[in-house]
C-alpha cells in the first residue's frame, strides 16, 4: 500500500479583486514507502505549491485545496491546523530551497534543530541539543559540537543545507519532501548534498519527494518522475522508461533543449518555443498546445485526459512516437 | 527592513527600494496595486480636494481675509469675539476677521508652506544628493559628512533651532526652517538610490556601451532613484505642514498674521482655546486632514513601491 | 558554431588573438578603521589570470560562485578597475586608454548580462535602449537608416518589429535577453563578454538563447567570451574552455579535450558533479565529491588554492607553491604540480574531511552598520 | 563590537565638535543676544557697548569660540539668560534632564506596550476591517499635531474633568529628592503619595508624547510582523510541527523585533523634539520646556548645550539601540 | 490635589496653609541688588524689606523700616529714624549700622559687578561706585546712633527717598552678605556668575525667609518668618510656581493646580470671574507708545506728520477692543496718578480727515514707514503686540500711510534694532519704578540720544535740559509746574511718539485668598494673605 496517495489534488489561488488563479490542477500520485519521487517541470509549473499542499502550509486565506491527500489512510487536507502540526515533523519532514532564508537567522542551528526534537519527542532542551549534535554529524557537518551554537549566517551554504536536512529528518519522518534543495548551491555542493539525501533514504527507508527543474538530478535520484506543466501532471513514468522514451512533447522538448555534457558537441539544441507565460487554460484544451510541435485541433479544442500508456501515464493527445523521434527531430 | 539603528539606515533601506526591478516595471505595477487600493485612493482624494480649494478661494472666500470687518464687535476684555452672522458663517477672528474667508484662503499659504518646504528640501537634497552619488570621492565623503553632523540633530529639533537662527521670522523663514531638515534626507536618499543604481546591472550596461558619464547620471541614475524620492516628499508635505504648526506655536513661525495660514491659525488661537474653541479646531481640523491625506498617499505609494510587495 | 571553429582555427589569420589578458589581478580592499579607513585586508577576486581569445572563437569560463568570473570579465572590459595587468585588445593596451579613447573603444566589447530585466533599464523603451549605443558612438546617421538599422537588429535577434515601443516589462525572460543582446549588437562590436547569459533562464528559454548567441556569431563573426556555472552550457558553446577556482586559472583546454580527459583535479571533480539526464549514465557515474566549500577570496589558502579540498593532494609543494598554468598536453593546460602523475594513475585520490571555514560573512548578508568613515553618522 | 563602539562614539565626538562651532558661530550671528537679555528695557548705547567689551563679545569669533570650548571643557556652557536666569546651562541641564528622560521613558513604554500587541494583532488580521481601522487610526496619530493634542489631553482632563494635574512635576512640596526622577524618588524613599503625585503629573504628557511613537512603532511591527510571517523561516518552523505559540514567540516576534528596536531608537529624535511642545503645555520643567523657552527668549547659552546634548543623546541612544540590537541579531554580533 | 502641608491648619481657617502662586518666570538670583527683574522682585518683597516702602495699593512712598525721615533745606542730607526691634533671618540686629552696610556695599561694588548689567538700578538711579570712575549721587552714611542713619548725596533729585523703595535697595543682613561673600560677581564667559549669598542664602528682615528653590520642579518655596516685626505672617508656606506659558498658568489655576497667579490675559479676566475667582486688577501705572524714530524718515522730523499719525489712528478703538478692562487712552507720557500730570495738554482724538489733510500740507501723502513690533513677548503695557500692531497698521494705512511690518523676537533684535534707530515706527513702553514723573520722561527723552532720536529735533537737547532741571529742582511745587509745563509742550509742540495707553495689568486669585493688594508697581505682599 502506498505511503502517501495524492488524488485530484487541486490548488486555487483567488487574491482579492483578481480572478481566481489555478495553480495546481487535479494532480494524483502515489509514494510507496522507501521510493523516491520526482517532480520536474518549468518554474511556475505549480511544483512548490503542491508540496506546500501535501504539507498544509499554504495560507488559510487566499488559497482553496480540494482533493485528498493520504497519508497512511489519514487524509491530510481533513486534519484539524493542530493534528496537522502533529505530523509535521514528525512523519513529514520537508527542505526548501534557499537554505539561508529558511533558517531563523537569530536563533542557533543547535536550538533550531533541537525544537522539533523537544517538540514531537519530549526530549528535553539539554538531551535534544546533545542529540542535534548528533544529527548534524550525521548529516556531514565537521565538528558539530560546536556548530550548535552557531547562528545560520556562520555557515557556509552546503552546511545550512546540511543543517536543514538535519532538521527534517531529526524525527525520522517517514516521507521527506526536497523542494529543489540544490538550487541555490554550486555543483560541487549540490553533488555532496545530493548524494547525502540519497544516503539517508536508502539508511532510513524514508519516501522522498524530489521537486526540481533539474532533468539531470531527476535521473540520478528518482525510482519514478512526474512531468508537471501548467499545474498538471502530463506524464509520468519509471525513470529509465522516461528518459530513454519521453513520449509527451513537452518533456521531449525539454530534454532536447538542455546542452547535456555528454552528447558530441556542435549537435543544435532543440528548443521548446515560447514560453511558460505562453501557456493557455486547461479548461478546454492542451495548456502546452500552443508551444507544442504536435498539436492538432483536437488539442486546442478538447481537454487531453490522463492516461496509461502501459506503465506509462501521459497526457496527451498525440505524444510523439519512441521511433518518430529521430526523425521529428531532423526535419525541424 | 535594512538592520542598524541610525536615521541613515532607514533612508538607506528606503533608498535601496529603488533597485530590484525583477520583475513588472516599477511604475505600472505600483499604479495597479495603487489603484484598487483605498487607502490610497482616500488620500488622493482628501489632496485633490485640498489643491482644489486653494487654487479657488480667493474666488469663493466671501470676505477680504485680512480685513478687520468686524472690529468692532471683538472686545478682548470681556473675551468677545464676533459670532457667527449672515455673511460670517464661522464668525469673526480675535481680530475681526471674518474667520470661514480665513480658513478658505489659509489653505493657499499652507499648501505653499508644504510644496515650497518639500521642494527646497527636494532640491538642496537633490543636488547634493547628485554631486554625491555621481561624482563620488571626496565630493561624497563632504557632502555626507555635513549630511551626517545635520542627521544627528532630531530633525523637528533643528527645525526649531533653524527656526530660532532667524533674526526677522516669516512666511519664508518657517518653509527655510522646516526644509532644511528634509535636505540631508533627501541627499543621503537619493545618494543611498544612486549607489545602487550605479552598481546595478542597466548602469554597467550604459557604462559598457559607451554611453557618456553625464547622461549615465542624468538619463539612468537619477530617474530610476526617483521612486523612493517621491515617496518621500509626499510624507514630507505632510510633516512640513506639522512642523510649520508646531514653529507657529513656539513663536518661531510668521508673526505676521495678515495672511492666514492654519499652522499659524492654530498656533495663536491656543490661549483662547477654552473660550473659543472654534477658532483652534477648526484650523487644527483642516491640518489634520490634509496632512493625513498626504500621509495615507505617502504610505501607500511607500508600499506599492516595495518590492516586497510586488507579485 | 563549426564554422566559427574552423574559422578560428585557420592558422592563416595574421594576429589570430583578438583578446590577450596577461596576469590580470583585481583585488578589492576591505576597509575598516576607527575614524579613517584602513585598508585591513582584500578580496583577492581575480588573482593573476593569463588568457588569449582568438578571433571568432568562443571561449568559455567556468567556475564556482564567486570564483571571480564577473569580475574578470568587467576588469577584461574595464568597467572594473585592475588591481595590475593588462588587457589587449586586437594589439591596443586597454589599460593605457583613459576617458574618452576608452570610451570610443568601447564599441568594440560589448557585454550580455545575466539577469536580462535588471540590465535594462525599466524606463527606457526597447527603441530608446537600442539607440542610446549608437548614439553614444555617432552610428545613428539619420531617422530612416537608424530604423532601418533597428529592424535590421530586432530581427536578428528573433523580436517582432513591433517591440520598438515597448518597455521591457512588457516582454519575457527570453525576449528580454534578446533585447539585451539587441543592445550589444547595436554598435557593431568585435567581441562579446556574456555573464552567465542564460543562467537565469528557464531551460526551455535557454537553448532558444544559446541558439540565438551561436546564429549571431556565424552571422556577424563575433567573439565571444562567456562566462557561466554551468559546465555543460558551457562546454555546449565554446571552443575554448577555462576553468577559474577562487581568482586563478586552474585549467584551459579545447572544450572537447576538457570533458574527455580533465587534467586538474578541480575539473575532474566538476564535471563528476554535474547530473546528466540519462539514468543510465547516473547509475554508472563514479563522483568525486569535494569535501567542504570554496574557501573566502579574502582569505585564500596558500600555495595551491585548490588543496584544501584536493583528494589528490600532496604532502608537498600542494600547501606551499602556487602551480602556474603549464602546458601538459598541445593546447591543454593545467596549473597542478601533479598534473601527470595523476593523468596516468600514479596519485591515486584519498578521502578529504571538510575543513572548516570562516564564512565571508560579507558576502551573504547586507548588514548596513557602516563598514566606512564614509557611512558615519 | 568594542571597535565598533569606540569607533561611533568617536565619530559623536567629532560630530559634536562641529556641531558646537556651528551652533556658536550662528547664534552669535545673530542680532540680541546676552545683551539684550542682560540689559532689557533699560539698556542704552552706552551701557549696551560697555557690556559687550565687558563680556569680551567684541572679540573675534574664533577667539570667543575657542574660550567658549576652554570653558566648555570645565563643564561650563555658561549661565541662561532666559529661561532660568542666573542659573548655569549644565546646572539647568541637570535638574531637566532627568524629567525628560522620566517622561520620555513614560512615553515610550505607552508607546511600546500598545504599539506591539496592537502591531502583531493588525498584522495577523492583514486587511480585515481591525488591521485598516488601526492603521488610519495610527496615521492619524501621525497627522495630529503634538502640541494640539497636549493642548486636548490637557484641556479634558486637568481642566474640564479635573482628574489629573495640568502642570509641572510635583504638587508635593516636601518630597525628598534623590535621582531627580520624582517616581523613582518616591519609591525610593518610600514616600508613596510623593511618588504617586508625580506619577499622576506624568500621565498626560506622557500620553501627548507617547501618540507618535506609538504610531510609529504600531506600523513598524505590523510592517515587521507581515515581513516575517512572509520569511521561508517561518514555514520552516510550521513544517516543524511548532506550535503555534512557540511560533509566535521564538520565530515571529524575536525576528521582528528586531526594526522595532531600531524604530524606538529613531524614536528619540521625536521624543525630543516632541518634549519641546508637550512640556511647554504642561508647563513640564524638563529640557523640552527649557528649549521652548530658550529660542522664545533666544537664551544663547542655554540653547547651545541642550541642541549639542539632543544631538549627543540621540547620537548614544542610537548607539545603544545598534548594540543591543547586537544582543537580538546574532549576524551582527559575531562581526 | 495632595497638598500635604495644608494639613497642617489648625482649623481657623485664617492662618496656616501654603499658597502656591503661579510665576511667569523664573528668579534671576535672591540677592534683589542685582536684579532688574519682576521675577526676582517678587520673591525678594517677600523677604525683605527697604527703609522706605509703597502705601499698599498705590505707588506713593511710606515709612518701611525707617519710621520717619527728614531732610536738610538743601535736600542733600537725610536723616532716617529706624524701627525698632527689627532682625535679619540669621537673628542679627537690624540697626543704623547695618543700614550704612547696605549703602556702602552698594556704593562699594568693584569689578563686574559694577556692570550696568549687574547693579543697574544703582547705576540707573546713583550713578557711579566708591571707586570715582563716575560722579555718584550717593556720598556717604552715618549711623548717627543705633537707630538714626544719615545719608549724604552728592546733587538733588526729586527721586529721592521714593528711589529706596525699589526692592533692589533693600535692607540686607551683613552678616549673612559677609559670611556668603555677597559680592563676589564675576563676569564668565558671556554672563555673569553670582556668589551663594544670591543663590542661596538671601538673608532679610520680611515676612517670609528663604526655603529652597527646587530647579528640578521648577518651585521656589519660603516659609514663615516667626519673628516676623510686623504683623503676624498667616500662611505657613509660600510657593511660586514657574510656569512660563500663559494659559498654562490660568489652566492650573483651574485645575486647581495653584492658587492664584500673575498676568492673566486681559481675555480671560471676565472669564475667570463668571468661574469664581478674583481677578486684582492694579492700578495702570505704565505707558504704551508708538515710538517714532526720526533718524532715517526726514518727513518724520515734521510735526505734522506725526501729528497726522496721531489723529489717525483710532485708539479708543484699540482700547476698547484690544486691552483689558480698565485701560484707558493715553494722553500723556505718565499716567494720571503721577505728579506732573495734567489734563491741559493737546488731545489728538481719532480724525483721519484731519491727519491725511496734515500729511497733505506737510506734503508726505506718500509714506512708507517701517513698523516695527516685539514677537513673542507680552508686557504689561502691551498684551498682544500682534493685535495692537494691526489695529494700527490697518488705521495708518486707511490716512495713506503704508507700513513695512517687521517683527523680531524682544531679546532677539527688536530692543537692539529699535535702540539702533532701524525702525520708523514701533511699540514701545514702560512701567514706572516709583511714583516720580522723572522715572517717566528721563527714561524716553532724558537725553537727546534716545530711541526717539529726538537728537534730530532742535528741540531735542532742550526737552532733554528742562526734564533734567525739572528733577533738580528741590521745590516740591515749582517741580511740579516744571513738569507740567514739559507735558503740555511734548503733546502740543514736540509729540516726539504718540501715547497709545495705560492698561492695567492683573493678578487672579481664587476666592479663598485674602489680604493681597494688588499694587500699580506689582509690589504685592504675601505677608498679610490668608488662605481658607
Ligand atoms: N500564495 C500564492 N498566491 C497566489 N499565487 C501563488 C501563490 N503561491 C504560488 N502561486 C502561483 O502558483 C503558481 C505555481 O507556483 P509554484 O511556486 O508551485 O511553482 P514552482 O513550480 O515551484 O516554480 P519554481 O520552479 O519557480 O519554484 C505560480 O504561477 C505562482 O505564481
Ligand atoms: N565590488 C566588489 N567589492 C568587494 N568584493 C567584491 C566586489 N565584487 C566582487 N567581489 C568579490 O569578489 C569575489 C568574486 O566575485 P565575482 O562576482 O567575480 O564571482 P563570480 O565568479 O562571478 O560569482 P557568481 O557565479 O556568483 O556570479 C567574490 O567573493 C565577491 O564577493
Ligand atoms: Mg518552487
Ligand atoms: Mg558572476
Amino acid at each position: 500500500m502506498a505511503l502517501l496517495e495524492v488524488r485530484d489534488l487541486t490548488v486555487v489561488f483567488q487574491r482579492r479583486g483578481e480572478q481566481p488563479f489555478t495553480a495546481v490542477d487535479g494532480v494524483s500520485f502515489d509514494v510507496e514507502p522507501g521510493q523516491t519521487v520526482g517532480l520536474v517541470g518549468e518554474s511556475g509549473c505549480g511544483k512548490s505549491v503542491t508540496s506546500l499542499a501535501i504539507m498544509g502550509l499554504l495560507p488559510k486565506r487566499g488559497a482553496t485545496v480540494t482533493g485528498s491527500v493520504k497519508f497512511e489512510d489519514t487524509d491530510l487536507l481533513r486534519l484539524s491546523g493542530n493534528q496537522m502540526r502533529d505530523r509535521r515533523g514528525r512523519d513529514l519532514g520537508m527542505v526548501f530551497q534557499d537554505p539561508l532564508s529558511s533558517l531563523n537567522p537569530v536563533i542557533t542551528i543547535g536550538v533550531q534543530v533541537a525544537e522539533v526534537l523537544e517538540r514531537h519527542q519530549g526530549m528535553s532542551r539539554k538531551k535534544a541539543l546533545t542529540e542535534a549534535a548528533g544529527l548534524l554529524d550525521k548529516v556531514g557537518i565537521p565538528d558539530p559540537n560546536r556548530r550548535i551554537s552557531e547562528y545560520p549566517h556562520q555557515l557556509s551554504g552546503g552546511m545550512r543545507q546540511r543543517a536543514l536536512i538535519a532538521m527534517a529528518l531529526a524525527c525520522k519522518p517517514r516521507l521527506l519532501i526536497a523542494d529543489e534543495p540544490t538550487t541555490a548551491l554550486d555543483v560541487t555542493i549540490q553533488a555532496q548534498i545530493l548524494s547525502l539525501l540519497k544516503g539517508l533514504v536508502q539508511d532510513t527507508g524514508t519516501a522522498l519527494i524530489m521537486i526540481t527543474h533539474d532533468l539531470g538530478v531527476v535521473a540520478g535520484l528518482c525510482d519514478e518522475v512526474n512531468v508537471l506543466y501548467g499545474g498538471r501532471v502530463v506524464e509520468r513514468a519509471e525513470r529509465h522508461e522516461l528518459f530513454a522514451e519521453p513520449r509527451h512533447p513537452y518533456t521531449h522538448g525539454l530534454l532536447a533543449s538542455i546542452p547535456r555534457l555528454d552528447a558530441p558537441r556542435g549537435e543544435r539544441l532543440m528548443p521548446i518555443t515560447g514560453s511558460v507565460s505562453d501557456n493557455i487554460p486547461w479548461d478546454s484544451a492542451c495548456a502546452f498546445a500552443p508551444r507544442c510541435p504536435n498539436a492538432l485541433d483536437v488539442c486546442r479544442e478538447v481537454t487531453p485526459e490522463q492516461e496509461w500508456r502501459g506503465s506509462r501515464l501521459l497526457r496527451c493527445h498525440n505524444p510523439v512516437q519512441p521511433a518518430a523521434a529521430e526523425t521529428e527531430e531532423a526535419s525541424v | 527592513m535594512a538592520l542598524g539603528a541610525t536615521k541613515k539606515d532607514r533612508i538607506d533601506a528606503l533608498a535601496k527600494s529603488s533597485v530590484d526591478d525583477s520583475g513588472v516595471s516599477l511604475a505600472a505595477s505600483a499604479w495597479r496595486r495603487l489603484r484598487r487600493n483605498p487607502v490610497f485612493l482616500v488620500g488622493l482624494g482628501i489632496t485633490l480636494l485640498f489643491v482644489l480649494v486653494a487654487a479657488i478661494s480667493p474666488l469663493i472666500a466671501p470676505h477680504d481675509p485680512s480685513a478687520r470687518d468686524l472690529i468692532d464687535q471683538v472686545v478682548k476684555a470681556r473675551n468677545e469675539i464676533p459670532p457667527a452672522q449672515p455673511g460670517h458663517p464661522l464668525g469673526g477672528d480675535l481680530q475681526g476677521r471674518d474667520f470661514f474667508s480665513r480658513l478658505l484662503v489659509g489653505s493657499q499659504q499652507t499648501l505653499m508652506v508644504g510644496v515650497l518646504a518639500t521642494l527646497f528640501g527636494l532640491t538642496g537634497g537633490l543636488v547634493l544628493g547628485t554631486l554625491a552619488g555621481a561624482i563620488g570621492g571626496w565630493v561624497d565623503s563632504l557632502v555626507m559628512r555635513i549630511v551626517d553632523v545635520m542627521l544627528s540633530i532630531p530633525s523637528l529639533l533643528l527645525a526649531f533651532s533653524i527656526g530660532a537662527l532667524f533674526a526677522h521670522p516669516n512666511q519664508f523663514t518657517v518653509i527655510i526652517a522646516v526644509a532644511t531638515v528634509q535636505i540631508p534626507i533627501f541627499a543621503r536618499l537619493l545618494r543611498g538610490s544612486m549607489l545602487a543604481q550605479r552598481g546595478s546591472d542597466h548602469v554597467l550596461a550604459a557604462r559598457s556601451l559607451g554611453v557618456k558619464p553625464g547622461q549615465i547620471v542624468f538619463r539612468h541614475m537619477v530617474p530610476n532613484s526617483l521612486g523612493p524620492v517621491i515617496v518621500q516628499s509626499t510624507l514630507v508635505l505632510a510633516t512640513s505642514i506639522i512642523d510649520a504648526a508646531a514653529l507657529s506655536f513656539l513663536g518661531l513661525g510668521n508673526p505676521n498674521d495678515a495672511i492666514p495660514e492654519w499652522g499659524q491659525m492654530l498656533g495663536t488661537s491656543q490661549e483662547v482655546l477654552d473660550s473659543h474653541p472654534a477658532l483652534s479646531f477648526w484650523p487644527a481640523a483642516c491640518i489634520i486632514i490634509v496632512a493625513l491625506g498626504f500621509t495615507l498617499m505617502g504610505e501607500s505609494l511607500r508600499d506599492a513601491l516595495d518590492p516586497k510587495n510586488r507579485r | 558554431m563549426t564554422s566559427a571553429t574552423e574559422q578560428a582555427a585557420d592558422p592563416s589569420t595574421v594576429d589570430e588573438s583578438l583578446v590577450s589578458v596577461h596576469d590580470l589581478k583585481v583585488h578589492f580592499p576591505i576597509k575598516r578603521g576607527v575614524i579613517l579607513d584602513r585598508t585591513v585586508g582584500y578580496v583577492y577576486a581575480v588573482d593573476g589570470v593569463d588568457l588569449s581569445i582568438r578571433r571568432g572563437e568562443t571561449y568559455g569560463l567556468v567556475g564556482e560562485s564567486g570564483c571571480g568570473k564577473t569580475t574578470f570579465g568587467r576588469a577584461l572590459l574595464r568597467l572594473v578597475e585592475p588591481t595590475s595587468g593588462r588587457a589587449v585588445f586586437d594589439g591596443t593596451d586597454l589599460s593605457t586608454l583613459r576617458g574618452e579613447s576608452l570610451r570610443l573603444m568601447r564599441r568594440r566589447m560589448q557585454m550580455v548580462f545575466q539577469d536580462p530585466m535588471s540590465s535594462l533599464d525599466p524606463r527606457q523603451s526597447v527603441e530608446s535602449i537600442l539607440v542610446e549605443g549608437m548614439r553614444a558612438h555617432g552610428l545613428d546617421e539619420g531617422t530612416e537608416s537608424t530604423g532601418k538599422r533597428l529592424r535590421e537588429l530586432l530581427s536578428a535577434v528573433g523580436l517582432a518589429s513591433t517591440s520598438l515601443r515597448k518597455y521591457p516589462h512588457e516582454f519575457s525572460g527570453g525576449q528580454r535577453q534578446r533585447i539585451g543582446i539587441a543592445r550589444a549588437l547595436a554598435v557593431k562590436p568585435d567581441l562579446i563578454v556574456a555573464d552567465e547569459p542564460v543562467s537565469a533562464l528557464d531551460v526551455s528559454v535557454q537553448a532558444q538563447v544559446v541558439n540565438l548567441l551561436e546564429d549571431l556569431q556565424q552571422e556577424f563573426g563575433l567573439t565571444y567570451l562567456v562566462i557561466a556555472h554551468d559546465l555543460a552550457v558551457v562546454r555546449h558553446i565554446s571552443d575554448r574552455i577555462g576553468v577559474m577556482y577562487l581568482g586563478g586559472m586552474v585549467e584551459e583546454a579545447d572544450s572537447d579535450d576538457l570533458y574527455a580527459e580533465p587534467l586538474h583535479p578541480y575539473t575532474r571533480a566538476l564535471l563528476s558533479a554535474i547530473p546528466v539526464p540519462d539514468p543510465e549514465i547516473e547509475d554508472r557515474r563514479e563522483r568525486i565529491l569535494l569535501a567542504g566549500d570554496l574557501p573566502s577570496p579574502a582569505n585564500p589558502p596558500t600555495g595551491c588554492r585548490f588543496h584544501t579540498r584536493c583528494p589528490w593532494r600532496q604532502a608537498e609543494r600542494c600547501d606551499t607553491e602556487r602551480p602556474v598554468l603549464r602546458e601538459i598536453l598541445p593546447g591543454h593546460k593545467a596549473a597542478c604540480h601533479y598534473a601527470e602523475e595523476i593523468r596516468e594513475g600514479r596519485i591515486l585520490p584519498h578521502e578529504v574531511r571538510a575543513e572548516v571555514i570562516a564564512t565571508d560573512l560579507s558576502s551573504d548578508i547586507e548588514i548596513s552598520t557602516p563598514a566606512s568613515v564614509t557611512e558615519i553618522v | 563590537m568594542l571597535r565598533y563602539t569606540v569607533r561611533r562614539l568617536l565619530q559623536m565626538v567629532v560630530v559634536l565638535l562641529v556641531l558646537s562651532l556651528l551652533v556658536f558661530a550662528w547664534l552669535r550671528a545673530l542680532p540680541g543676544g546676552p545683551v539684550s537679555a542682560l540689559l532689557g528695557e533699560r539698556a542704552t548705547p552706552e551701557s549696551r557697548h560697555d557690556l559687550i567689551v565687558q563680556l569680551g563679545l567684541d572679540q573675534p569669533i574664533f577667539v570667543q569660540y575657542l574660550k567658549f570650548l576652554g570653558r566648555a571643557l570645565t563643564g561650563n556652557f555658561g549661565t541662561s539668560n532666559g529661561v532660568q536666569p542666573g542659573t548655569t546651562a549644565m546646572d539647568l541641564f541637570l535638574t531637566r534632564f532627568p524629567a525628560t528622560i522620566e517622561l520620555s521613558v513614560f512615553a515610550i513604554i505607552i508607546a511600546v506596550v500598545f504599539g506591539i500587541p496592537l502591531g502583531y494583532m493588525a498584522a495577523k488580521r492583514r486587511g480585515g476591517w481591525f488591521d485598516n481601522a488601526t492603521v488610519i487610526g495610527s496615521l492619524v496619530g501621525i497627522a495630529v499635531p503634538v502640541f494640539f493634542l497636549a493642548f486636548l489631553l490637557k484641556y479634558i482632563f486637568a481642566v474640564k474633568l479635573g482628574v489629573l494635574p495640568s502642570d509641572s512635576r510635583q504638587s508635593v512640596t516636601d518630597a525628598t529628592r534623590v535621582t531627580g526622577f520624582f517616581v523613582l524618588d518616591g519609591i525610593i524613599t518610600q514616600e508613596w503619595d510623593a511618588a504617586w503625585d508625580a506619577f499622576r503629573h506624568l500621565i498626560l504628557p506622557a500620553i501627548a508624547l507617547g501618540t507618535i511613537p506609538f504610531a510609529v512603532v504600531f506600523r513598524i511591527t505590523r510592517a515587521a510582523v507581515l515581513d516575517v510571517l512572509d520569511e521561508d523561516y517561518v514555514r520552516t518552523a510550521e513544517s516543524k510541527g511548532l506550535t503555534a505559540q512557540l511560533i509566535r514567540r521564538r520565530h515571529v516576534l524575536r525576528n521582528a523585533m528586531l526594526p522595532v528596536v531600531t524604530t524606538i531608537g529613531l524614536q528619540t529624535g521625536a521624543l525630543l523634539a516632541g518634549a519641546v511642545l508637550t512640556e511647554n503645555v504642561f508647563a513640564f520643567p524638563g529640557v523640552g520646556q527649557a528649549l521652548a523657552l530658550g529660542f522664545e527668549r533666544r537664551d544663547y547659552p542655554v540653547l547651545q548645550l541642550l541642541i549639542m546634548m539632543a544631538a549627543m543623546v540621540y547620537v548614544v541612544v542610537n548607539l545603544l539601540v545598534d548594540l543591543s540590537y547586537a544582543l537580538i541579531d546574532p549576524r551582527i554580533r559575531t562581526r | 490635589q495632595s497638598q500635604r502641608s495644608a494639613d497642617t491648619s489648625n482649623g481657623s481657617g485664617k492662618v496656616g496653609g501654603t499658597l502656591t502662586f503661579g510665576a511667569a518666570g523664573a528668579p534671576k538670583l535672591f540677592d534683589p541688588f542685582y536684579a532688574t527683574d519682576g521675577e526676582t522682585f517678587r520673591v525678594a518683597r517677600q523677604m525683605f524689606q527697604g527703609l522706605v516702602g509703597f502705601k499698599p495699593g498705590t505707588a506713593q512712598a511710606q515709612p518701611d523700616l525707617a519710621e520717619k525721615w527728614d531732610s536738610s533745606p538743601d535736600g542733600k542730607t537725610w536723616t532716617f529714624a529706624l524701627k525698632t526691634g527689627v532682625k535679619f533671618h540669621d537673628g542679627t540686629d537690624f540697626n543704623a549700622d547695618a543700614v550704612c552696610a547696605n549703602f556702602n556695599r552698594w556704593y562699594g561694588q568693584k569689578g563686574a559687578a559694577q556692570s550696568d548689567a549687574v547693579s543697574q538700578y544703582w547705576v540707573d538711579n546713583f550713578g557711579g561706585f566708591s571707586d570715582g570712575a563716575k560722579p555718584s549721587l550717593y556720598k556717604s552714611c552715618t549711623a548717627k546712633d543705633a537707630k538714626t542713619a544719615v545719608i549724604e548725596l552728592t546733587a538733588v533729585t526729586s527721586k529721592f527717598p521714593d528711589v529706596l523703595g525699589l526692592p533692589s535697595f533693600v535692607m540686607q543682613s551683613p552678616t549673612a552678605m559677609k559670611k556668603y561673600d555677597a559680592d563676589n560677581v564675576t563676569a564668565q564667559g558671556d554672563s555673569f556668575t553670582y556668589p551663594s549669598y544670591a543663590l542661596e542664602h538671601p538673608t532679610g528682615t520680611g515676612p517670609f525667609k528663604f526655603g529652597k528653590y527646587d530647579k528640578a520642579n521648577n518651585t521656589v518655596e519660603l516659609v514663615k518668618n516667626d519673628d516676623y516685626a510686623g504683623d503676624k505672617v498667616k500662611l505657613d508656606k509660600l510657593v511660586f510656581k514657574i510656569i512660563p506659558n500663559e494659559t498654562a498658568r490660568k489652566q492650573a489655576l483651574q485645575a486647581g493646580d495653584i492658587d492664584g497667579y500673575d498676568f492673566p490675559n486681559a481675555a480671560d479676566w471676565d472669564q475667570l470671574k463668571k468661574a469664581g475667582f478674583n481677578v486684582a486688577i492694579r492700578p495702570a501705572f505704565n505707558i504704551l507708545y508708538l515710538g517714532i524714530n526720526q533718524k532715517n524718515v526726514p518727513q518724520l522730523r515734521d510735526l505734522k506728520v506725526r501729528q497726522a499719525i496721531a489723529y489717525g489712528i483710532n485708539r479708543e478703538q484699540l482700547v476698547k477692543s484690544q486691552l483689558p478692562e480698565g485701560a484707558k487712552v493715553a494722553d500723556e507720557f505718565i499716567p494720571d496718578t503721577v505728579t506732573g500730570y495734567t489734563p491741559d495738554v493737546q488731545k489728538y482724538n481719532y480724525d483721519p480727515e484731519k491727519a491725511k489733510s496734515l500729511l497733505k500740507e506737510a506734503g508726505a501723502t506718500d509714506l512708507t514707514l517701517n513698523f516695527w513690533w516685539p514677537s513673542e513677548v507680552t508686557r504689561p503695557y502691551m498684551p498682544s503686540p500682534k493685535d495692537i500692531f494691526g489695529a494700527l497698521s490697518a488705521d495708518l494705512a486707511k490716512i495713506g500711510i503704508k507700513t513695512n511690518a517687521v517683527t523680531k523676537p524682544w531679546n532677539g533684535g527688536y530692543i537692539d534694532g529699535i535702540d539702533q534707530a532701524q525702525a520708523d515706527l514701533f511699540l514701545f513702553g514702560w512701567t514706572g519704578d516709583f511714583n516720580t514723573p522723572d522715572n517717566f520722561l528721563a527714561q524716553f527723552f532724558g537725553a537727546p540720544d534716545n530711541r526717539l532720536t529726538t537728537g534730530a529735533s532742535p528741540w531735542g537737547q532742550s526737552l532733554a535740559d528742562s526734564i533734567k532741571a525739572a528733577d533738580a529742582e528741590p521745590n516740591k511745587d515749582k517741580r511740579t509746574q516744571l513738569y507740567q509745563d514739559i507735558n503740555k509742550k511734548v503733546m502740543g509742540e514736540y509729540l516726539p511718539a504718540v501715547p497709545v495707553s495705560h492698561s492695567p495689568p492683573a493678578l487672579v486669585l481664587k476666592s479663598d485668598i485674602k489680604g493681597l493688594v494688588p499694587s500699580p508697581l506689582t509690589d504685592e505682599r504675601f505677608g498679610s494673605v490668608s488662605k481658607g
